[in-house]
């Protein structure tokens, strides 16, 4: 039976809960002209109290709770931190581009929330049940957010895209489980890592294993699971494709790691090789195709793809080192995709979405801070020294080469200069190209937003330089 | 202050670009002045490496360490030789020059363009000084930023094209260094360029890391094949860029070698020693050709640069060749030398030579030899200096463009004749592309009015020339200080030449 | 004698049916959420099984989540189909298509 | 008495500093102070050269040999700056200053309406000053060094009169050939640095004897010897400084400069410098029969066939300018055969009765208007007899004429060829023999044309406008006026050019009476140049030798004396009595005319394969190489390719639901293919 | 009499028969409604296995949660949108070879890969609720309420989403259209409601009456 202990170690998710009820009632009942402003900042206070207990009451070392349903270690501290902090970032850069939408309803906050709770569930899920609800969770109130511009086509197309495909992928993951579950008799992924070795059934357990990895990689966005990614990110509202590029990223690293690491971490052999065929092809697709683009949110959507490869890269390493390489790799991504989306957020106003690649020719004659902010993101997604991307992409390539696949990271390393061409174009277009007359840039006024957008920015350089703590965390994370 | 002698000249440069960047567009003299002023302050510390740097026992000094990444053992470790003394300083000259060179004639947002200016200067000084070698990498490659945004804001017509291709190609080379780096990361467990020197690595890993390095530092010298960003930079980049680019960044590549090729895979830079010697002397007669015919001052300029750096490959890797098969270590010496002064003098007639284009540029906006002609008769003194840098630029003793060279050759010849034969063959073909080019472009009569408008060099750009003048004549007269300078490290380096690692 | 083995095919066979199904229909929207209902039938059908023969709750227990989680996602599904419909007046699945590339 | 260095310092720095002071003082101090200071400056040098000459013949002043400060030092290989003043430094100090001097003062006459008169002064002085670095080294960097200055000066000079295409391209030539023989000279100083280990000449000579049994791998299997490796290639440089065939061309068309230039740069000094490094560097040369018998063919091709050359040119300073060609020949034949002081006492005749020639033909080109050809000239000597009598010594010097000094030179070196057994010395004997024959046509030939016979140029006064105007800048409308007309009457030149003259005609005279004896005979050089014993020709004429009044009448019986009266009989009587013999006889001989007239074709072979070739191949690279190749399929090419294969690749992402759920069952079919393919 | 094993046997058979067919119609029928109706067939014989397996609760769950409320609802949603259904189903047969092709194919890889042959052993045995003495819907019950407490709360999250999720979608406020403002009406203020106004009892003359103050926002 629970404990009140169990309750402990779950506070920050209860918290959640209990905190995404009264948004969901206070959306209800506050009256109109309040309630926007109510909720925003109710929301981001929410969150920031939820970071706050996250790491406030870390137990050391790794707790489980509800039968071992949930773990609590340093991996799924430092990705709901990251989550959560996305997710504030979301927030302040979604309000002012929702409100010119007229989108900024509650169901927006409440639904975010929710996710954020699937993402911290998955990620500390220690059962293939609570995988598979705390993703449900998270992508089902994706599925909605996505869709949350109703009267737009591409909205309900994107969404539409992405719950079939979304299904699709949950069903083969499900079937996987369902295979791993026959071989072993357990759906605990501690148990599952014990029962590995004395299976009857070698093959059924691989066969799960496939089913499981597709799962994750569609969530990752890894090629061929990829195809939902350009669309998804293009016709969502930029407001949600910020948050659909951040901590979900971070929760299927999370997923990815309690599967194939601690539930089937004794096929090591067995992934390892398959999660290499994935990066190769997600880095050439997503590198090669994002060269033809011309709206900005495809760019970075097909760059994601690619630098979901790279996530790959650190995960093929299969020991501490790559895990939290990968991890790393994770959060940078999560804050350079959060940073880079905020500047496309910030430039958009009431009847234009700042999307289009050419919508940010000259833009640094125009806005000149703005353009630097874009210039840095773009820098670190390409992985330019002293970015933060280029660690994130040092220590992915160090964990290919280390487990002995130097031909990966040859591979990685002649998708990054591919890459870089199209990040460069990005900046080529804000820095050498003249505006397009009566195109003129409104900036959001909103304060807050240019604030937290300015410090997302630096921080890709202040972490460029100074790494080593958050290194040194991810590293702890994956110790014993 | 001298405990931190490196740190700061990095990073004075790198902070003055704060302030610059913050006087706005608006206040554009202020944003001039205060990055000269950087620019002087950086220089004037750059001086105290003088006395402080000891010339006669070598090694690294001023030594700074702190641990930067404790979980990947990388730390923030800055040491410099004397070959790096010589090269801070020119970066610190250069610096200030090109920001007196691009006074007037930057006139949309100078701000940004002196900034840049001076992040790119430190960042270079952080190269020189970096022994770590994550941390070199770290600089190597942000350097690209501020050029890229250079060439691609201030440059010509085909900027874009130009400054992509210089950013990727430079990417390209650089990236499988990285790997390269990595992989002795795994082997050494630190990133420290004096624990790699003495890793011992089997050959065929050295080959495989030769490589990696070759590449990373071919692209920037630049080495035939991988030399076409270069003319293509230089053509696009604003006079400021094309001078910093020529005088500083290609001396990068040869630097690299140093630091990396020799002391950490000395057996397979042995090994494959005759590959670099050939792609240099390829460099030199095919280059030298090429440059013959161009059309354009500025790639006339540039590929002569390649040519001229293919001195200072040959010069490092002939070392190797004296010192394997001949145990002759003073002549290794001197063509080490030769490559290294040929850097110094590069930066300079390079430098001086990209400056008087860019006179003429801002005068007549084109670079196309053909719109010149008989501009000595309206520009004396800026013919007086032009034809000092290209007499300069093809070797003329008493010029510092012949010291390098003339190293070299002396050495190769100790090598093998032969080696000695076609790098002998620039006193050719680079007169012939150097006077032709000043043949088309000062003598003869005025060929057309825009050129009979032009005016003669003004006082700010008189003291840029003649500052280039004076070290060019200086050195050529007397490398000794020079040499002296640098003499402990290279023989440092060569003794390290000697070891078999395997 | 009914053995594991009968209820594996099945559902192995209802899972390459539902997925055939994903990608021959061209048209109907509908017939893919259809589709998918139906690989999770086939997921349902294994757990049951696998609970049944290897004599574990569990197997079961999922099934239950995957009954309640997959009410929850039609109503989602649903809801976007509608929404699709009120924009586009299609659910021809040939027809969406406005992004791509 | 020990020389001291800083007299030396001065010598060499005084006319630096005037060259400075005028170059970029010019508009300062104006004409007047550009020429003062840097007459001043060569008299200064000129002066102590004397001294210098005179504390080292008389005054028994050691050899000096010392440095002035390190060039660099690396490891053993140190190079320095510093003087070595020996015998042969000091005569050359004196020939160098005191032409120059001459040729200064005569600027001021000659250049009088140049607006370049600042520059021109400034550049002569550099000249000077690069000319003693070359003459006074001690070491083969600062030899390189003036070697090369005195290149630059050259091209620069050659230039002077940047408006003229002729002269930019002629400026071009020179240096780019110049550069051809310091590519050997640099290569041989490699060489050098190689085999015996040092830059400095002294520790060089002294360890020469090691050289001996050296040799050079030029294959695996081609070993040559280390001594003949070293000479041919610095002989090489001395080729491009000296002219020699085949880098002779440079030097006719060099003739573009300004005439002063013409008598001090390309008669006097600079075309002497190789011969002057090869006799310093004879100590090495003795070493190698087969260098110097290399050195031997190629002086005695260049004797005979450019003098040819001369024969047919029709411009009063070509003809001179081969003739010179021609010498050079001489001096690089007597080196061949070991006769260094020969060749260098020929230097020195040659250098005051060529430049005596070389001014007198200016002094003719002022008095004709800048007109240089001697078709349109005739019966000058009645307007400007100083000019005619002073060419006439010169030319008669050049003849080698009894008791003209270049007699003792000319015929000593033909003694010597005769004397000498080294392979070649027969050729050479046949080249300087026809030689003397075919200097004398040409000499006589331009002589008469110039100063005798009919006047074949009209005068038209024009009065005005011409003094106005035309004066200013003559040199400019040279040539645009109708050929053979004048404005003026020709005129006797002002003294500043007729002093220079007969201060020139006297050398060109005495010098050779005065100093046979001792510089070819006396072992005048002393331990300046070696001679092994083996080889000493002169040394072998010296035995017959028995003073100079003696050896002029011997040589009235001589070959060459007898083949000058041949010459001068037959031009005497076409040229005087029946020009148009000489007519008939240009259409007998057409071929050989034609052959001569074209210059045996080298220049355009020369400009089509190396000019045109080089551009051509250039371009060949270019857009070949570099734009086709590396740019267009590799650069290029695989962006392109990336591109294209990205244009596929983006095709994938079609849009459809259907396609996309087809891709994750297609990689879910591969994932489990590539497993139970892997599994067999 | 025939042997129970037998007859279940049979009785799979018949059930597998049924579910294959109607999952095959499923994806197959032309009219949606008719698909619709196949997966309710599909699932009904699914139950009918389920019970097979003595799964009870989750048979009649299916058919309750599924048919009754699931089925029901795409029912509804295809019914509503006026669908041209022939339009629909044109090209079909075009990719009905590819598909059955890949079906096929995944089919294959996956029999092979999990090794059915292993499983042939594999009988029922016996029902471990009926081990446990209990029922299977006890069996279950006790399971969830315990040892899957957490899952069984977060499910009921996620129906949370599900219905927040569906009304954000749909919900429309159509203006025109009177409903209930919930937020409204409790934020409201009698104040703002009602005014007392007083007023002279007579209507003066001179004076238009003062108007009355509605305050309905």
């Amino acid at each position: 039976m629970p404990t009140f202990n169990d309750i402990l170690i779950m506070v920050p998710e209860f918290y959640l809960v209990a905190a995404a009820c009264v948004l969901l009632l206070a959306d209800a009942f506050l009256p109109a002209n309040q309630r926007g402003v109510t909720l925003h900042w109710a929301s981001i206070f929410v969150l920031i109290a939820g970071i706050y207990l996250v790491v406030a009451h870390q137990p050391a070392g790794t707790v489980t709770a509800f039968n071992g349903m949930f773990i609590r270690d340093g991996v799924a501290e430092i990705l709901k931190v990251f989550a959560l902090l996305c997710t504030i970032l979301v927030f302040i850069y979604a309000r002012p581009y929702l409100s010119d939408r007229k989108l900024l309803v509650g169901e927006f906050y409440t639904l975010m929330i929710f996710a954020v709770i699937g993402v911290m569930l998955l990620v500390s899920a220690g059962n293939l049940i609570m995988v598979y609800l705390g993703l449900e969770l998270l992508t089902l109130s994706s599925y909605a957010l996505v869709a949350l511009n109703r009267d737009s086509k591409l909205s309900s197309e994107a969404a539409i895209k992405y719950f079939v495909l979304g299904a699709l992928a949950s069903g083969m993951l499900l079937y996987g489980i369902s295979m791993v579950y026959g071989a072993t008799g357990t759906l605990d992924l501690v148990q599952l890592h014990d029962a590995i070795p004395h299976s009857s059934m070698p093959h059924l357990l691989v066969f799960g294993l496939i089913f499981m990895i597709i799962g994750i990689a569609f969530k990752l966005g890894a090629a061929p699971f990829h195809m939902w990614i350009p669309d998804v990110y293009q016709g969502a509202p930029t407001a949600v494709t910020v948050f659909i590029g951040s901590a979900p990223k971070l929760a299927a690293f999370g997923m990815a790691f309690r599967l194939l690491a601690i539930g089937m971490g004794g096929y090591v052999q067995h992934w390892q090789p398959m999660l290499a065929a994935l990066a190769v092809l997600s880095l050439a697709i997503g590198n090669l195709v994002a060269i033809v683009q011309t709206n900005l949110k495809r760019l970075l959507a097909y760059s994601t793809i690619s630098h979901m490869g790279y996530l790959l890269l650190g995960l093929v390493n299969a020991g501490p080192e790559g895990y939290s390489s990968a991890m790393f790799y994770a959060i940078s991504y999560a804050l350079m995709s959060t940073a880079a989306f905020g500047v496309i957020l910030a430039l958009s106003r009431a009847g234009f979405e700042c999307e289009e690649i050419d919508d940010f020719k000259g833009l640094n004659q125009r806005s000149p801070w703005m353009a630097f902010m874009m210039l840095l993101c773009m820098f670190s997604l390409a992985g330019v020294p002293p970015l933060f991307g280029f660690f994130a992409k040092l220590l992915v390539l160090q964990a290919a080469i280390h487990a002995g696949m130097m031909w990966l990271a040859i591979v990685g390393a002649v998708f990054a200069i591919i890459g870089l061409y199209y990040y460069l174009h990005v900046v080529k277009v804000m820095y050498f190209d003249k505006p397009v007359e009566g195109t003129e840039v409104r900036l959001q006024p909103d304060f807050t937003l240019r604030i937290a957008l300015s410090l997302n920015a630096l921080v890709l350089l202040v972490l460029g330089v100074y790494w080593g703590p958050l290194l040194g965390w991810c590293k702890q994370a994956f110790v014993g | 202050m001298f405990n931190h002698l490196l740190s700061l000249l990095i990073w004075l440069p790198v902070a003055g670009a704060v302030p610059v960047l913050l006087a706005g567009s608006d206040r554009p003299n202020l944003a001039r002045w205060l990055s000269l002023l950087v620019a002087i302050l950086t220089f004037a510390v750059s001086l105290f490496l003088i006395p402080q740097y000891n010339g006669d026992t070598g090694g690294m000094q001023l030594a700074e360490s702190h641990v930067w990444i404790a979980a990947l053992n990388v730390h923030y470790a800055l040491a410099v030789d004397g070959i790096s003394v010589a090269l801070i300083l020119l970066t610190t000259f250069v610096g200030i020059l090109v920001i007196i060179g691009a006074w007037e004639v930057i006139q949309d947002k100078p701000h940004q363009y002196m900034a840049a200016m001076l992040v790119l200067e430190g960042l270079m000084i952080g190269v020189f000084c970096a022994t770590d070698a994550l941390l070199f990498y770290v600089f190597f490659e942000a350097m690209l930023i501020p050029m890229f945004i250079l060439i691609g804001i201030w440059g010509g017509p085909r900027r874009v094209y130009a400054t992509l291709k210089f950013f990727i190609y430079t990417f390209m080379g650089s990236i499988f260094m990285l790997i390269g780096l990595i992989y002795l990361y795994l082997k050494a467990g630190t990133f420290d360029l004096h624990t790699l020197a003495t890793l011992p690595l089997t050959l065929q890993e050295q080959s495989w890391l030769f490589f990696a390095f070759l590449i990373a530092f071919a692209v920037k010298v630049p080495m035939v094949p991988v030399h076409t960003w270069l003319p293509d930079a230089h053509v696009e980049a604003p006079t400021g860029g094309s001078v910093v680019l020529a005088a500083v960044m290609l001396k990068i590549g040869g630097y690299g070698f140093l630091r990396f090729s020799l002391p950490i895979v000395p057996d397979a830079s042995a090994h494959f020693a005759w590959l670099v010697i050939l792609l240099s002397l390829i460099a030199v007669v095919y280059i030298g050709y090429v440059a013959l015919v161009q059309e354009d001052m500025k790639k006339l300029v540039a590929y002569s640069s390649v040519a001229h750096m293919g001195f200072v490959t040959l010069g490092i890797f002939i070392a190797f060749m004296l010192v394997r098969e001949q145990g002759n270590t003073d002549a290794a010496r001197l063509g080490m030398q030769g490559a290294m002064v040929q850097m110094i003098s590069h930066g300079f007639v390079s430098g001086a030579m990209f400056s008087c284009i860019g006179v003429l540029y801002d005068r007549m906006h084109t670079r196309l030899i053909k719109d010149y002609g008989g501009v000595i008769n309206v520009m004396p003194w800026f013919g007086f200096f032009y034809v000092l840098f290209a007499m300069a630029n093809c070797g003329l003793p008493g010029t510092s463009g012949f010291v390098g060279e003339f190293m070299v050759i002396l050495a190769s010849f100790s090598a093998n004749p032969w080696i000695a034969l076609f790098a002998a063959f620039t006193l050719i073909i680079g007169a012939a592309y150097t006077l032709w080019l000043v043949k088309r472009v000062l003598w003869g009569e005025v060929t057309n009015s825009h050129v009979a408008e032009m005016k003669d060099i003004n006082g700010r750009e008189t003291l840029v020339l003649g500052a280039f003048a004076a070290l060019v004549l200086i050195i050529g007269v007397w490398p000794e200080p020079l040499t002296h300078l640098m003499d402990s490290s290279v023989t440092q380096l060569v003794q390290l030449l000697a070891i078999h690692k395997v | 004698m009914i053995t594991l083995s009968h209820y594996i095919v099945l559902g192995a066979i209802l899972f390459c049916i539902s997925v055939a199904g994903l990608f021959i229909n061209r048209k109907n929207v509908i017939v893919l959420l259809m589709a998918i209902e139906l690989m999770l039938l086939a997921v349902n059908i294994n757990f049951v099984a696998f609970s049944r023969f290897n004599h574990d709750v569990a197997g079961q227990v999922f099934v239950f989540f995957i009954l309640t989680v997959a009410a929850a996602e039609s109503a989602i599904g649903l809801a976007i189909l509608v929404l699709l419909f009120r924009n586009r007046s299609t659910v021809n699945v040939a027809e969406i298509d406005s992004m791509k590339g | 008495m020990e020389l001291s260095s800083s007299i030396l310092l001065t010598i060499a720095l005084a006319p630096l500093v005037g060259c400075l002071l005028a170059g970029f003082l010019g508009k300062q101090i104006g004409r007047v102070g550009a020429h003062s200071v840097t007459i001043l400056g060569l008299l200064i040098s000129c002066g102590l050269s004397f001294y210098v000459l005179y504390q080292i013949t008389a005054g028994g002043a050691p050899v000096y040999n010392h440095n002035l400060y390190t060039w660099f030092e690396i490891g053993k290989y140190t190079a320095s700056v510093g003087f070595l003043i020996d015998r042969l430094t000091a005569m050359m100090m004196v020939v160098v200053t005191f032409v120059s001097l001459l040729v200064h003062v005569y600027t001021i006459g000659y250049m009088a309406d140049d607006d370049g008169y600042q520059r021109f002064f400034s550049y002569i002085s550099l000249f000077t000053f690069s000319m003693l670095m070359l003459v006074m080294s001690n070491n083969f960097v600062q030899l390189f060094f003036g070697w090369e200055a005195v290149g630059l000066v050259s091209y620069l000079l050659i230039g002077f009169w940047y408006k003229r295409p002729t002269a930019i391209f002629a400026n071009l030539k020179a240096f780019l050939v110049n550069r051809v023989g310091d590519f050997g000279f640099l290569l041989g100083i490699g060489a050098i640095l190689y085999f015996l280990g040092t830059l400095d000449y002294a520790t060089a000579f002294a360890a020469a004897p090691t050289l001996a049994g050296k040799t050079l791998a030029i294959t695996q299997n081609v070993h040559w010897d280390a001594a003949t490796v070293i000479c041919i290639l610095l002989f090489i440089g001395a080729m491009g400084k000296s002219a020699q065939v085949p880098l002779h061309v440079w030097l006719p068309d060099s003739m573009e400069g300004p005439t002063p230039i013409s008598a001090l740069i390309h008669a006097a000094t600079m075309v002497t410098a190789g011969i002057f490094m090869v006799a310093r560097m004879s100590p090495l040369y003795e070493l190698s029969e087969s260098a110097l018998s290399f050195v031997l063919v190629i002086g005695a091709t260049g004797a005979l066939f450019t003098g040819l050359i001369g024969i047919v040119q029709n411009d009063i300073k070509r003809v001179v300018a081969y003739s010179t060609l021609s010498q050079l020949g001489y001096m690089t034949v007597a080196l061949g055969v070991s006769a260094y002081a020969g060749a260098v006492f020929h230097l020195m005749t040659h250098a005051f009765f060529k430049a005596l020639l070389f001014l007198g033909a200016g002094s003719v080109i002022i008095a004709m208007h800048h007109e240089q050809d001697m078709r349109y000239m005739g019966g000058l000597r009645k307007y400007m007899p100083i000019t005619w009598i002073t060419m006439w010594v010169g030319s008669l010097a050049l003849c080698g004429v009894p008791f003209f000094s270049g007699f003792y030179s000319k015929d000593s070196i033909i003694d010597a060829v005769h004397e000498s057994h080294r392979w070649g010395s027969g050729y050479a004997y046949f080249c300087v023999v026809v030689g003397a024959f075919v200097t004398a046509t040409y000499t006589f030939r331009q002589m008469y044309m110039t100063f005798h016979g009919k006047e074949r140029f009209k005068v038209v006064e024009h009065h005005g406008h011409h003094d106005a105007h035309g004066h200013d800048d003559h040199h400019d409308d040279h040539g645009h006026h109708e050929p053979g007309v004048l404005h003026h009457a020709p005129k006797e030149s002002p003294w500043v050019v007729t002093l220079p003259l007969i201060l020139l005609a006297i050398p060109s005279l005495l010098v050779g009476f005065f100093t046979v004896q001792p510089m070819l005979f006396g072992n005048w050089f002393g331990g300046a140049v070696h001679v092994s014993e083996a080889n000493n020709v002169l040394g072998e004429i010296g035995k017959e030798f028995d003073g100079s009044l003696a050896m002029a009448l011997h040589g009235f019986a001589q070959l060459p004396f007898i083949l000058v009266l041949v010459a001068f009989l037959i031009t005497t009587y076409i040229y005087l009595f029946n020009p148009s013999v000489a007519d008939k006889i240009k259409t007998a001989l057409k071929p050989i005319w034609v052959i001569l007239d074209r210059k045996y074709w080298v220049d355009n072979i020369y400009f089509a394969v190396f000019a045109r070739g080089g551009v051509a191949l250039g371009r060949m690279f270019w857009k070949g190489g570099d734009a086709a190749v590396i740019d267009g399929v590799l650069i290029d090419g695989s962006a392109s390719t990336i591109q294209r294969i990205a244009s596929g690749v983006r095709r994938l992402q079609s849009g459809y639901l259907y396609h996309y759920a087809f891709a994750m069952i297609l990689g879910l079919i591969l994932l489990m293919g590539g497993y139970l393919l892997v599994r067999q | 009499m025939i042997d129970p094993q037998v007859f279940q046997l049979v009785c799979f058979y018949a059930f597998a028969a049924v579910t294959v067919l109607a999952a095959l119609s499923v994806v197959t029928l032309r009219n949606s409604v008719h698909a619709v109706l196949a997966l309710v067939l599909t699932f009904f014989s699914t139950a009918c296995l389920w019970l097979l397996a003595e799964a009870e609760f989750l048979a009649i769950a299916l058919i309750v949660v599924y048919v009754g409320a699931v089925m029901v609802l795409f029912l509804f949603v295809v019914m509503m949108l006026d669908i041209d259904q022939e339009q629909l189903r044109e090209g079909f047969m075009k990719y009905l070879p590819v598909g059955l092709i890949v079906a096929v194919v995944m089919l294959v890889e996956m029999l092979c890969l999990i090794g059915v042959r292993a499983m042939n052993a594999q009988t029922m045995g016996q029902n471990p609720a009926t081990a446990a003495g209990v029922s299977n819907t006890a069996w279950l019950g006790q399971a969830l309420y315990t040892q899957y407490l957490l899952p069984f709360e977060v499910a009921a999250l996620i129906l949370t989403v599900g219905v927040v999720a569906a009304v954000a979608l749909t919900l429309r406020q159509r203006t025109g259209v009177r409903h209930q403002q919930a937020s409204e009406q409790v934020a409201v203020n009698a104040r703002d409601r009602v005014r007392i106004v007083k007023m002279a009892a007579e209507r003066p003359a001179d004076s238009q009456p003062a108007p009355a103050q509605e305050t309905k926002p």
